[in-house]
Order: structure tokens, then C-alpha cells, then sequence
């Protein structure tokens, strides 16, 4: 069923990854996106959000990849539950560091660095 | 402002570690690794490697407000880059 | 030889994380953990461990023939100290 | 069997020890370090003087755990199989530290670092 699929398209999204290949991960990851949300499962969303953050990271659209990161967040707001915060922080943070906004970078790099003792 | 560069590369370094590490840990455990198992390896990465990074990391970053902090911290990034051959 | 303390001193601070984070995750792991599950998570404890204090391990430790190593070295260790808190 | 003995002895000495109670540990050790070489059984003989090491590494007397962590290296020297041998190195460094005589112990700290990057 979509559940199946929805797994199936973030694996393939990280083995996509694994390879180099961020593009073809970016659509595997934007596929399971879209499923997720359907399900309303937010801890596969924020995988998919994840890796859509990072496929474009990879290709070099930093602009594009905080969104994604940044939708991790707002996943876990809505939720009330902050799994993958922590990464989601550091992530935007590597991202900010790429476009020289050095400034913007440690505003996130300290939010990350506040949660590296907590589980 | 000037550590912020090192923070990504550090970071880079240890996720770098970490997959490696934990990838030839989920080949060992062969197929058919149930669910919580995976994930709690995958917690014990993280776990592990956030903590360690965590003293580093902190005292890359300083408010800048007095310049002795200023310069311990500089101290400490050239440290970092030299024990982890950030610079390369 | 002045940096010995510091090697004895980060280690056990290493070990003491990779153990508290290990027991976390043999809990979530339930019981009955396979032999060779509970192996290559402990494998994946001290590779991570090991590999990350190489760079540091190695950076305290210098033949001593030129000042400025040896100077290094004793800045590696004062940031070791600062950064990991060794000292107190 | 005697297995069976081994194995629970070697378990209760590691509790003894996270419990602070560093003779009863060893205690359990020396038992099981005996059962090992009875059922010559290099892998758990190795974990037996491991614990010996760090049994009376915790009571301060560092010359005799030297004793038993060097046991570790010499189980491996005679089955040419060396796991265990980094910690050991590590640990009777710990203890040459301990007794002041950081020259040996760097020499064992060199050894010790060498391997942290092999498996």
C-alpha cells in the first residue's frame, strides 16, 4: 500500500544519496513527501524533509535546502515532539556557513550546540 | 565568527566517522534487523558522537564580549584544526 | 611526558560517555539481544570512540626534537583540557 | 556445564565492578579466568584478565592490574589474534600514569594510539 511506498522511496532516496546522485534522491525524497503527508505520518515526513534538505545541499542550493531543513522543525512544533532537531539546527547552520552568512550560521550552530547533551 | 567554518568541518569529520562506523556495524548484524534494534544503534551513534563533539563545539563559540574568551577561543580552533586536520 | 595526565584523563572522559550511551541503548534493545548483535554494538561504541580521539590522542604526543612541536603540543592540551573540562 | 559457570561469572564480576565493589569483582574474575583456561577458551580467558586488570586497577594497585592487562597481550601473542590488545595498552598506560612513571606509560600510550584507527 502507500506505506510500502512511501518506505521503499526513502530508501531509494538515501541510496540515491549514498551514490552521488542528489538529484534522482531529491525526487524519491519529494514522492515520499507528498505520501507521507497523505498518511499524516510526520516522523516520515521529516525523513523526507530531511532528505530533500540534503539532496540539495549536496547540488549546492543552500536557499532551497534550509527550507526543507527548516520544514523539520516545523514538523516537530506542530507535533510537539522535536526528534531530529538536532541535526535540522546543524544542518541549516552548515547551510548558512555555505552562503557566508557567518552570523546567521552561529545563531544556529548555538541552538544545536544547546541540545548535543540531550537525548 | 571567525570558528564558525570549523564547527561545519568538525562536524563534517565526525558525521563522516559516524557512518562509516555504523554502517559496518549493520553489515555485521546481517538482514532482517528489527526496527528498534536499528534505531536504537542509530540513537547509540548519535548519542555518542554528540556528546563527545559537545565541550569541543561549545568552546568554539564565544559572545566576544571580553577578549580573553576571544582568544582562548581562537586557541581552541587552531587546536581543532590541527587535531583533526580541518584545514586541508 | 607533560601530556600523559591529559591522554589518561580524556580517555576515561571518552569511556565514560561510550558506556552510559551504550547501557541506553541495550535497554531500548530489550533482552534476548543476539550475541553478535550485542558484539558489533559494542564494536560500533569503541570504533566510533577510537577514531574520533585519534586526531586529539596523536596531537598530545610529540618526539619532543623541535620546540615547536613540543609547544603544539602543549596548546593541543591546554585546549583539550579547556574544551573537555580535565582539569577539575 | 562449565560454560555456562564462565560465562555467569565473568557477567557477575562486570556488575561487582559497576557496582563499586572491585573485590567481589575479582574475585568472580579469578574464577572465571581459571574456568577459561580450563575449557582453553582464549576469547573468554581474555575477558577474564581484562577484569582482573581493571578490578584491581580500581582497588590502586596498579602493579599487579599491569599483571593481568599485559595477560591480554600475551593470550593474543600465542593465539595470533589480537583483539582486546588497544584497550589493554590503553589501560596498563593508565596505570604506569598512575604510579608516576609517565615515560612507560607514553611508551604504552604510543602503542595504544597507533591502533585506534584499526579495528
Amino acid at each position: 500500500p502507500q506505506k510500502e511506498d512511501l518506505i521503499s522511496r526513502l530508501k531509494s532516496g538515501k541510496n540515491f544519496l549514498r551514490n552521488q546522485e542528489p538529484d534522482k534522491a531529491f525526487l524519491e525524497f519529494k514522492t515520499a513527501l507528498d505520501l507521507a503527508k497523505s498518511l499524516k505520518d510526520p516522523t516520515e515526513e521529516k525523513k523526507a524533509a530531511r532528505g530533500l534538505g540534503a539532496s540539495l545541499q549536496r547540488q549546492g542550493k543552500y536557499r532551497e535546502a534550509i527550507k526543507y531543513h527548516s520544514m523539520v522543525l516545523a514538523i516537530s512544533d506542530r507535533e510537539g515532539e522535536d526528534s531530529g532537531n538536532t541535526e535540522a539546527y546543524g544542518a541549516i547552520a552548515d547551510c548558512y556557513t555555505e552562503l557566508g552568512d557567518l552570523e546567521k550560521a552561529g545563531i544556529f550552530y548555538d541552538k544545536y550546540i544547546a541540545r548535543l547533551e540531550t537525548d | 565568527l571567525e570558528t564558525v567554518p570549523t564547527i561545519k568541518k568538525l562536524r563534517a569529520y565526525a558525521e563522516r566517522i559516524r557512518l562509516a562506523e555504523l554502517e559496518k556495524c549493520l553489515s555485521k548484524m546481517g538482514d532482517d534487523i528489527p526496527k528498534k534494534t536499528r534505531r536504537a544503534v542509530d540513537d547509540l551513534s548519535r548519542g555518542i558522537v554528540n556528546k563527545l563533539l559537545h565541550g569541543p563545539m561549545q568552546h568554539l563559540r564565544c559572545d566576544g564580549s571580553d577578549s580573553r574568551t576571544l582568544n582562548e577561543t581562537l586557541e581552541n580552533m587552531h587546536a581543532l584544526n590541527r587535531m583533526f586536520g580541518l584545514e586541508s
